[in-house]
């Protein structure tokens, strides 16, 4: 039976500077603390980051940021975080921002291996300049290039040793489609069952999308509820 | 000015102030243009006070964009679950029924025309539809998040929204200034003062509150705008 | 609480003459045969069908196609049904091929409402000819469009009243791509649940994308294993 | 004609028959090319051959395009499940760890550089790698199917075919004459009598069956090959 469990440092090891890396999460939920802490361990410089947000300051991608570990960061909103704001504002992080589903379709393009999608998202405003514009069925649309990375570090509720994958709730987010766009993919998972033990109608990920899977043991307190965010 | 007095309240961007508040006003208002079973989304702000004012038992689905359909409500510490949130970050709890997917999955239902209402706060408006609320050029620049999509894609994109800014400022505008979030994309604009609808032709001023007047709707709107042959109040 | 439940001859009443109906399954798994029935009932002409294949001579699709119905099939492949190529030959039939996976993408985009795919798939094949080439990065690819229907009929194995749905094992394949593609989703279903039942991170299509669930009761005999293909 | 006399079987279109059927040399040599934890797909014909040539409990993903990773094997009506087929219609069974999905993701693995190896049977390959196994015009036209994306994108596509027609004419030809499938796209070609390697330069013979020779395997190759220097025999 194939054995895709590892430990983070193992998982991590070809990982490397000037790397493109997805991270997957939406805020706390999804967000793969561990292995984040892993390349921040690591000191890998000049990365690009792909990831929906910054998390907020002092946690997650954020810490990687703020570590001066990323040179761009592809990302639809930072408006939780105004430490990563203020770096991008002195110019010292160059940020890319898509519309948040436009950004999720884009990396799901990279893992199923298309060249780009076709999208009016956008087409009057300002997200047009310097963007191709196609022509389909009468209608104009904006060029949007597929993303991939070379890493993609998700995180998942539960794996099995063969890298199958299953989310809880709203944890999973960009977790399932940037588990298809990177060349290694790395999950860390809260509990990892044998193999055969999740049925197969409710596996998320098909573990042959996953070449690494590594448990997280006790959870560490960053991924419990943010205090500041109960109302 | 009338005799309901006006009172322009310093970084609170409300006017014509009873002894309603006006968020509750503007969402109350809101909550009259769902019909059960539709499908919306809720922006942060005054959009999130809409479900508060409906009637108990009512079929409707919360859609937010980080990937839940069913939103039920924002819950305590003790209820709060890690995995659990909305696209604000907030803990909310779901409905029966409700289901999770991923952002790509999230946001086809909003591309692909199965969200039957958005509801948003925003920056601008302008007479024609046109919507700016992501971006203040030099001041302001979070990103884009959900909000092009919401906007453009909705079936029907209602702006809940303080009639001013907090400086006094007409935010119902002839043309937005500020870099659009799309264009022509607004059905309606509800105000603590009044109910504007957009059609391809003209904004309409349907509605006015009870406690205001056409002269202070008029006096606070940039943009122009035809009175309905119905007006009402609200 | 939302009920989308109704009969079959309810769900498929606005269902007309010269519409676009897409129809989920590949092979016998996922095939809507109840939903069908009822169109063959209902008699509509002048159909435009998208759907991977056309069943097998004398089941499925292939009975509406054998009845004189569809005008036009959009497909993957006809292999299995020498009585649907015969018809196309014959040119009583218009038919359509695309790539398996280039279709299922082109009907997950009018789902998500993009415009267009752009692939390389079949870029120096005959298939270039008369499409649209759009240059990507230095790479060309083929403008695909999106493909929506007025009507996409869907097999799930377990439904709730709202509509959500789950599919079992390759009875998923093209129905919850199609569940996001039309105006109006019909989903028949082998068991009916209450609305809450179905664990939410089980749940394969959102009830949200589904107008209208009918229960089929005992389940016929075309839904069983067909013998001739028991090796 | 060699000792070894070759043997031309009308309708079979086998070449150089010993006392080994051609369909398993074939089979059992292209099992040779799998290395354990590979993700496979298996065209119909031959391919399906392979998996009873590798040893037991090897770890390997069989991909079948309908939705399904990890097939177990074809089965008996009384095993047969009414809602697991593969792609070729056959009633199957998984391996412990198979899941299924839908056709878009079934199909992003394969485009997405996850599947490691393609197995298919073929009509043309040509001494470049462009392969032509989808359409007869006027005769043969059942529709593409996953082939395309099978042959365009696999990391490794392997061709495992008869060495001629059924007619004793090449298959292994200079160029394509029916339209293609995709082009350059073939990394291995094995059959009964032969298996060529194809590098972006030049097509090598790499290996000559046992049963056959080298003046057999270049009379009924049309395209041109250099032989390898480290030419063995299976």
């Amino acid at each position: 039976m194939i054995d895709k469990t590892c430990s983070a440092t193992e998982a991590v090891k070809f990982l490397n500077h000037d790397q493109v890396i997805m991270v997957g999460g939406f805020g706390v939920p999804g967000t793969p603390f561990l292995l984040i802490e892993e390349i921040i361990k690591k000191d890998c410089k000049a990365l690009t980051l792909i990831k929906n947000e910054a998390n907020e300051a002092g946690l997650g991608v954020s810490r990687l940021i703020e570590n001066g570990q990323v040179k761009r960061l592809i990302t639809s909103h930072l408006g939780l975080n105004s430490t990563v704001i203020a770096l991008m504002n002195e110019g010292a992080l160059e940020v890319q921002f898509f519309p948040q589903g436009i950004l999720a379709e884009k990396i799901r393009a990279g893992g199923a291996g298309l060249l780009a999608i076709v999208t009016d998202i956008g087409i009057d405003t300002i997200l047009r300049d310097n963007k191709q514009v196609v022509r389909c069925n009468g209608k104009e649309g904006l060029l949007e290039s597929a993303l991939r990375a070379d890493f993609a570090l998700i995180h998942a509720a539960m794996a099995d040793r063969a890298g199958n994958l299953v989310y809880a709730k709203t944890a999973r987010n960009f977790n399932p489609l940037m588990a298809t766009a990177a060349n290694c993919v790395i999950a860390e998972a809260e509990i990892i069952v044998e193999t055969g033990q999740i049925p197969a109608d409710q596996i998320h990920t098909p573990g042959a999308f996953v070449d690494h899977v590594v448990e997280i043991g006790d959870l560490p307190p960053e991924y419990g509820v943010l205090e500041h965010h109960v109302h | 000015m009338s005799l309901r007095s006006e009172i322009y309240h310093q970084n609170m961007g409300y006017l014509s102030i009873m002894s309603i508040d006006p968020k509750i006003k503007i969402s109350k208002r809101a909550a009259q243009e769902i019909a059960p079973g539709q499908i919306i989304n809720l922006g942060i702000g005054i959009p999130t006070l809409i479900p508060s004012h409906l009637p108990p038992n009512m079929p409707l689905s919360i859609h937010s964009e980080n990937g839940v359909i069913g939103v039920g409500g924002s819950v305590d510490r003790q209820h709060a679950d890690r995995n659990l949130i909305d696209a604000g970050g907030t803990y909310i709890d779901t409905i029966p029924g409700a289901s999770y997917c991923d952002s790509a999955l999230s946001f086809a239902l909003v591309r692909g025309g199965r969200l039957d209402i958005t509801f948003l706060g925003t920056l601008e408006v302008s007479e024609k539809g046109d919507l700016a609320n992501w971006i203040i050029p030099g001041k302001f620049a979070p990103g884009i998040g959900g909000a092009m999509e919401l906007a453009q894609k909705a079936r029907r994109l209602i702006i809940t929204t303080t009639h001013t800014t907090k400086q006094g400022k007409a935010k119902i505008l002839k043309e937005c200034r500020l870099p659009l979030t799309a264009s022509k994309c607004v059905d309606l604009i509800i105000t603590e003062l009044s109910v504007f609808r957009i059609t391809p032709k003209e904004m309409i001023l349907e509605e006015i509150a009870e406690e205001s007047d056409l002269e202070t709707v008029a006096r606070h709107t940039e943009g122009s705008f035809r009175v309905s042959e119905n007006l009402t109040t609200f």
